[in-house]
């Protein structure tokens, strides 16, 4: 049985999430994996957010916001943008791989655009196989 | 090298009978209806643009105007009463006068005083002459044999030399017509044999007005048809059989009977056409211009006239039937005379012709343009979007 | 006057510097020594782990804990003193999220054995081993403690009943917390609620900062507290030094940053902040100033090594804990 | 966090919305399933939730199991999540008591397999479930409005406003930059399509803001700052020149600045500038408005050409379409041909925009007065030169064009070039000041395209006129005056209701450090130098949470989207 991955997705309310909704009234179908939790602005996103999913044991996690200069409160993307590598840098030394968080912009008009995404990250976080923070203390408990 | 735009033109035109030219803003709804719209020929509407911009030379040479017949489903359909089906009638009579090299059907169009005096001068030109003329070779109570007050054989020398005229004219204009269509464009290579090949078109389409048969509303055709033949009639009985028509008093329904045909032929679509003109029911008798008037009359005219002395003779009426030959004369010397080579009547000369040189076209640039169904005739196809 | 408290204070995976805060309250100790009984302190009396194991349990009133949790040893005792004791500390930063030696949770057991002992240069090649925890040496077994994959923080191996943060806790409040202790225990004042941070307080560093901050915190790079000349009136982050402070309890008496320089956060997080790193990613973020990715990865070129920064004293306690195990 | 939940009475609904959701997803297990979760008191599956007889059940269930959260698994939350929430509160309780799970777009609608889909629709509900505990009853705020008004800009949209504004009661401050009111169509003689003229329609306006009671009029002068929030603004006006600014308070703020003509001298290509005879539309309108139409030299010309599209629709220069300049082009030939009885019109276009009322018979009048209409391609500008010699006209205008797919040349004594409207330089720097956007043009972005196109997306900043777009005079003043109607609507109703959305800062945890004030986009956040702590101005919050993430304190809590709120969603979806 292949590894199925969880994905927790946050999107913002205006521009990401009411583009998933496309996705869904064009029915487009894409992989199940992906559980979307809804934010007013991708700005609100506070990186806790990501970290306390991937330590719940998602394997993946999306952020997706308005394309930059489209954000409906003017600039929260940008905020969001600057907050992403500083998080990869953290991931990366804690040995995650950086590619089991992704920050992408969908707009509201882009169903086609998100579902293509869904899918080909489920791929790319499936080929990664399941995340190493999943109850790793756990895991070096046991094995102390 | 680029044309440059006139917008004169149109007031020229206007003098022509052209209206609303303006107001058409090139929907295409005209093109639409036409049957004959098909390129290269995309009636009205390329001519109206040609025209609105003034592009003088480009009318000047186009055939377009000949292929069309005025059934008027263009003006019908027009959401801006442009009024094409007139603006093309009136672009006939403007090339009318641009092949007539004498100016005078020019003079003719724009002022029609001029065509009315002109007639009348010829007309009275005609009654004094032919008076004077019966009245010193022979007697005004005879109408046929020994010293008739018009012998035939001598008026018959009349018909022939005022025949001659006439067709002189019309040739140099149909020679014009050539030039202008087909002789100047140096895109075209046409060899004799060419010519010679479908020369038939001519006679076909004077004869059949085929095209003309094409049309949805099959009345005008009719009518047309009618009318050619009677006048085609009349034409051979006087050039030919003068001798027999004037001889009698008894019939001789050999010729006469034909002689009638063509009397009531001509004198049924003169009043269908008078009447349709008065009524204004069919689009091309909405706006009549001042020549077509003149034309039609003349042919009322001539046709009763040419009856009346006819019966007048045969009821032994010798005198009177005299009179109303010297009057029939002052009708038909001005009509053939001046409508002929200069007024609406060369149409009759122009249409086949048309048909022919767009043929002629066809053959000549296969090439550059589809070959359309009857007439298959050709420029080059400019337009993008016409 | 009650008979004496007993207590007990060790050093696990630590420095040493918590035992020395604790003497830094100087005549203060004796106050403590004239109320307790001081049954294990290996920096300051003697005593022996089997004089603990012989106690009854719950037999010590306080167990005061340094130090985290890096090998058996550390474990071992940590349990025992848990067992022996009423009430157990976790004194410092290490006892409390881990501290710098949880930085080793970076990297694994086998790297830092290979750094340290294989590939250490000040080793004579031949003689190149790590350390084992059975070894012969002369005819005699040695055992040491086995040495852990990770570092752990105290409430991740034992149940821990109060912590006082700091690297190390700032005098005034060892001090300050050893008395709301005793006050506890002695009735004269409610005891802190179980897992209570004491000994600090209830907001970020920022609170007591005397340096002016303003609303334009927007920096086009970061300095090392080296590289520039800083102004001792402005809030450092304003200055671009990364500062921990906005996300760090205060309670240290804001040393560093009034002696210009940037506070480490080894006060832990603010109360409330469920990782302190993540916290300082968005605050730190929020400072930059450009829209362009490019730019934005510069600047942060110029703030090297981010992660020691964000979880210099908490990687043990992070919300992120991968295994290191395969 | 079970414990959290055992202490509620939780009711959840799963919507079949018909067979939509019920065709790929077991609606009926769902339901079942989580009816066994801690803290579930009902838990029910219905063919359409948002029907009548579904809100009915929710509020008899809220009544009769005294249900104290209420989860809805239907459609997304954009669908339906305020119909919920009006049943909700119909049962008296308290709206933003309600959590919706979005299991029709996310799973129904996108999903193959009935299992997985299923699976994933429950993983929702459960995360709906367990946030639904930690959402808290939130009242929508009511703040005082101030009846006075802001309007800036004294041209025929500002004015409008003005006027209706005033005659309403309430005092306006009006601040126009120049020395007099009127704006742009004090340069023009008359309008399209009615050709009546604009003199008449702005002097009627001018006198009456100049004499009203109510308006005082600021000339010369500039808004220098805007602060506060909807209801309670404090603008500062300053003369220009001296930095001396007064402020006044207002409720509201009209923005009615206007545009500014496209600069003809941007496009060398049509030799503005150099061919003396090569005028701006504005110029003409000088010689129409002096009764004389004239060439450089003095005559009056023959030929005219107007050339239309002059900076607009080009991406060269703007890609929109000016909209005004087809019908003041109509306006210009039937203007010309009265005062030049003989000239020829051409009028050179890319297409006619005669979309509004009256204008597409000016355009028919307009071709019937003899305009000959000539048109060319947006790429393929056409080209002036001047006559040769010989010619009867002082230039030609090479036209590819393309109604007739010719090259032609048009004969012109003088080229009118309709140039376009463009945003005015300042624009930008206003919109900083107001705090509103500007499109990539320049032009300021209402808060709906269809919906709302009179307010933006600050509230109680309203954009009127030809500043949001190139507008046309009714269409500049229906805007102002339905500004004019929003504003009324808010002062007759006395106070404002805010969003109980917003965000708020823990004075406890609020540490001051400041990293929070400058995230703000509605400069929501106020620092106190005197408590050393930030706090929200809710009636300015939008609640998008950049600062709620951002405090390092965690001392900032978006109302609806709290941290807890988000962590238990999490931990849900994982289960």
């Amino acid at each position: 049985m292949t590894f199925e991955p969880k994905i927790v997705g946050f999107l913002c309310n205006w521009c990401s999430y009411t583009g998933a909704d496309l996705a869904g009234t064009s029915r487009i179908h894409y992989a199940p994996n992906l559980r979307i939790i809804r934010v007013m602005c991708s700005a609100r996103i506070d990186p806790t957010f990501v970290i306390k999913a991937l330590a719940e044991g998602a394997d993946g996690v999306l952020i997706a916001g308005c394309h930059p200069g489209d954000c409906h409160y003017s600039e929260g993307n940008y905020k969001t943008m600057r907050r992403y590598p500083l998080l990869k840098k953290l991931l990366r030394d804690y040995g995650i791989e950086e590619e089991r968080v992704r920050l992408e912009w969908v707009s509201a008009s882009e169903g086609h655009l998100f579902a293509d995404l869904v899918n080909e990250m489920t791929e790319q976080v499936r080929a990664l196989g399941p995340s190493p923070v999943k109850s790793g203390l756990a895991l070096d408990m046991a094995e102390r | 090298m680029a044309i440059r735009v006139n917008p004169k033109l149109i007031e020229e035109l206007e003098a022509y009978g052209a209206q609303d030219v303006s107001k058409c803003y090139h929907c295409g709804n005209c093109s639409a209806a036409c049957p004959f719209s098909k390129e290269p020929y995309i009636i009205p509407r390329r001519a109206m643009r040609s025209l609105q911009m003034g592009l003088e030379k480009k009318l000047e040479s186009d055939l377009q105007p000949w292929l069309c017949y005025y059934c008027g489903e263009c003006s019908a359909q027009c959401p801006r009463g442009a009024e094409p089906g007139e603006t093309m009638m009136s672009l006939r009579r403007w090339l009318t006068a641009r092949y007539d090299f004498t100016g005078i059907s020019r003079a003719f169009y724009r002022n029609w005083k001029i065509e009315l005096i002109a007639i009348i001068v010829v007309a009275i030109i005609t009654g004094i002459g032919f008076a004077l003329w019966g009245l010193n070779t022979g007697d005004i109570n005879v109408y046929s044999g020994a010293n008739a007050f018009l012998p035939a054989s001598q008026v018959h020398v009349f018909d022939w030399i005022l025949a001659g005229f006439l067709l002189t004219m019309l040739l140099i204009n149909c020679g014009r017509m050539w030039w202008f269509t087909v002789g100047r464009d140096k895109d075209l290579r046409l060899g004799a044999g060419d010519y010679l090949r479908k020369a038939w078109l001519m006679p076909y389409h004077f004869i059949t007005q085929r095209r003309l048969s094409q049309c949805d509303e099959k009345r005008p055709w009719m009518l047309h048809i009618v009318l050619m033949l009677s006048y085609l009639t009349m034409l051979i009985l006087i050039m030919f059989f003068l001798g027999e028509m004037a001889a009698g008093p008894e019939i001789d329904w050999r010729v006469h009977a034909f002689g009638l045909a063509a009397t009531v032929g001509l004198l049924l679509t003169t009043f269908l056409a008078l009447r349709g003109r008065i009524k204004k029911v069919d689009a091309l008798h909405r706006h009549s211009h001042e020549t077509d008037w003149m034309f039609l009359i003349l042919l009322a005219v001539v046709a009763s006239t040419g009856i009346l002395q006819f019966t007048l003779h045969r009821t032994g009426n010798d005198a009177a039937a005299n009179v109303a030959y010297i009057v029939h004369m002052m009708a038909v010397v001005p009509m053939l005379g001046l409508e002929v080579p200069f007024s609406k009547w060369s149409h009759m000369a122009y249409r086949p012709l048309a048909m022919y040189f767009a043929e002629l076209r066809a053959e000549a640039l296969p090439a550059r343009v589809p070959k359309a169904e009857l007439p298959a005739a050709a420029e080059p196809a400019r337009s993008p979007i016409a | 006057m009650p008979e004496k408290l007993q207590i007990a204070i060790y050093w696990g995976a630590a420095c040493g510097g918590c035992d020395v805060s604790v003497l830094d309250t100087n005549e203060f100790i004796l106050d403590v020594d004239a109320l307790c009984d001081v049954r294990l302190w290996p920096i300051a009396v003697d005593g022996k782990y089997k004089d603990v194991e012989a106690m009854a349990d719950g037999e010590l009133d306080v167990a005061i804990m340094n130090g985290a949790v890096r090998n058996s040893e550390n474990e071992h005792i940590a349990k025992l003193l848990r067992q022996k004791s009423k009430i157990f500390v976790a004194y410092g930063s290490c006892a409390y999220m881990g501290g710098i030696p949880s930085l080793a949770n970076l990297t694994s057991r086998d790297a830092i054995f290979e750094t340290l002992f294989m590939a250490n240069p000040s080793i004579e090649p031949g003689n190149r081993t790590v350390p084992l925890p059975v070894s012969k040496v002369g005819g005699h077994q040695l055992e040491l403690p086995r040495f852990y994959e990770r570092v752990y923080a105290l409430n991740q191996i034992v149940d821990v009943d109060y912590y006082v943060p700091g690297c190390p806790p700032v005098p005034s409040q060892c001090k300050a917390a050893i008395l709301a202790l005793v006050q506890a225990l002695t009735g004269q004042a409610p005891a802190p609620p179980k897992g209570a941070v004491v000994g600090a307080f209830e907001r970020a560093l920022c609170d007591d900062c005397p340096r002016t901050r303003t609303q334009e915190k927007k920096i086009k790079r970061f300095y090392r507290p080296w590289e520039i000349m800083q102004d001792p009136d402005v809030c450092l982050m304003e200055q671009g030094i990364f500062c921990a402070g906005i996300a760090t309890r205060s309670g240290c008496g804001v040393r560093c940053p009034k002696s210009g320089i940037p506070c480490r956060g080894c006060y832990g997080p603010a109360p409330g902040v469920v990782d302190q790193g993540a916290k300082l990613i968005s605050a730190v973020s929020s400072i930059i100033d450009s829209k362009d990715p490019d730019e934005i990865d510069r600047i942060l070129e110029t703030l090297p090594d981010f992660t020691s920064f964000a979880n210099r004293y908490s990687v043990a306690t992070s919300l992120l804990q991968r295994s290191h195990g395969q | 966090m079970d414990e959290t939940k055992q202490e509620h009475r939780i009711g959840v609904y799963v919507c079949q919305c018909g067979t939509n959701i019920a065709k790929m997803v077991d609606c009926d297990g769902v339901a079942g399933e989580i009816a066994d979760m801690p803290g579930v008191a009902i838990s029910r599956s219905y063919k359409y939730m948002c029907s009548n007889p579904g809100q009915e059940m929710i509020i008899a269930d809220i009544k009769e199991h005294d249900l104290d959260r209420v989860v809805v698994a239907a459609c997304s939350p954009h669908m339906h999540e305020l119909t919920f929430r009006k049943a909700v509160s119909q049962a008296d309780l308290n709206p933003y008591y309600l959590e919706i799970a979005n299991i029709r777009e996310q799973c129904a609608w996108v999903h193959e397999d009935r299992g997985q889909a299923t699976a994933k629709a429950k993983d929702l509900t459960v995360a709906a479930v367990d946030r639904v505990v930690y959402q808290e009853a939130l009242e929508k705020m009511s703040v005082d409005m101030c009846p006075n008004c802001l309007v800036i800009g004294g041209g025929i949209a500002g004015m409008t406003a003005a006027l209706d504004l005033a005659d309403a009661g309430g005092r306006v401050y009006l601040v126009e930059r120049t020395d007099h009111l009127g704006g742009q169509i004090a340069h023009i003689a008359l309008t399209a399509p009615y050709l009546d003229s604009a003199r008449e329609i702005v002097e009627e306006r001018v006198t009456r803001v100049m004499r009203h009671p109510k308006i005082d009029i600021f000339f010369e002068s500039q808004l220098t700052a805007l602060d506060g929030y909807v209801g309670n603004f404090q603008a500062a006006i300053a003369r220009k020149g001296d930095g001396a600014a007064q402020t006044v308070d207002v409720g509201s703020v009209v923005v009615a600045t206007g545009y500014k003509t496209f600069d003809a001298a941007r496009i060398p290509h049509y030799g503005y500038g150099k061919l003396p005879n090569v005028i701006t539309s504005l110029e003409l309108e000088r010689m129409l408005r002096a009764g004389r139409v004239e060439t450089k030299e003095g005559k009056p010309p023959q030929y005219v050409t107007l050339i239309h599209c002059v900076g607009s629709r080009n991406l060269e220069y703007h890609s929109y379409c000016s909209r005004v300049c087809c019908m003041a082009a109509l306006k210009y030939a039937h203007e010309i041909k009265s005062s030049v009885p003989g000239a020829y019109i051409n009028d050179v276009y890319i297409d006619i925009h005669a979309f509004g009322k009256g204008h597409e018979d000016l355009y028919r009048r307009t071709s019937e007065a003899n305009t000959l209409f000539l048109m060319y391609e947006k790429n393929d500008l056409p080209v002036i030169r001047k006559a040769d010699p010989g010619d009867d006209c002082d230039m030609l205008i090479e036209v590819n064009e393309s109604l007739s797919g010719e090259s032609i040349e048009i004969p012109a004594d003088l080229v009118v070039l309709m140039v376009g409207m463009e945003a005015r330089d300042d624009c930008r720097e206003l919109a900083r000041l107001v705090n509103i956007s500007v499109d990539k043009d320049g032009w300021f972005i209402e808060s709906h395209p269809k919906l709302d196109p009179v307010a933006t997306t600050t509230e109680g900043i309203y954009i009127a006129g030809a500043c949001q777009a190139p507008k046309d005079i009714p269409d500049s003043v229906a805007q102002a005056r339905a500004a004019a109607a929003r504003i009324m609507g808010r002062i007759a109703h006395g106070t404002i209701e805010i969003d109980a959305m917003y965000s708020e800062i823990d004075p406890d945890k609020c540490s001051g450090c400041r990293i929070c004030n400058a995230l703000c986009p509605y400069v929501a956040i106020e620092f106190d130098p005197a408590t050393h702590k930030s706090h929200v101005i809710s009636a300015l919050c939008k609640a998008c949470g950049a600062c709620v993430a951002a405090c390092p304190s965690s001392a900032i809590k978006a109302r609806g989207f709290t941290d807890e709120q988000i962590f238990a969603q999490i931990e849900g979806v994982l289960g």
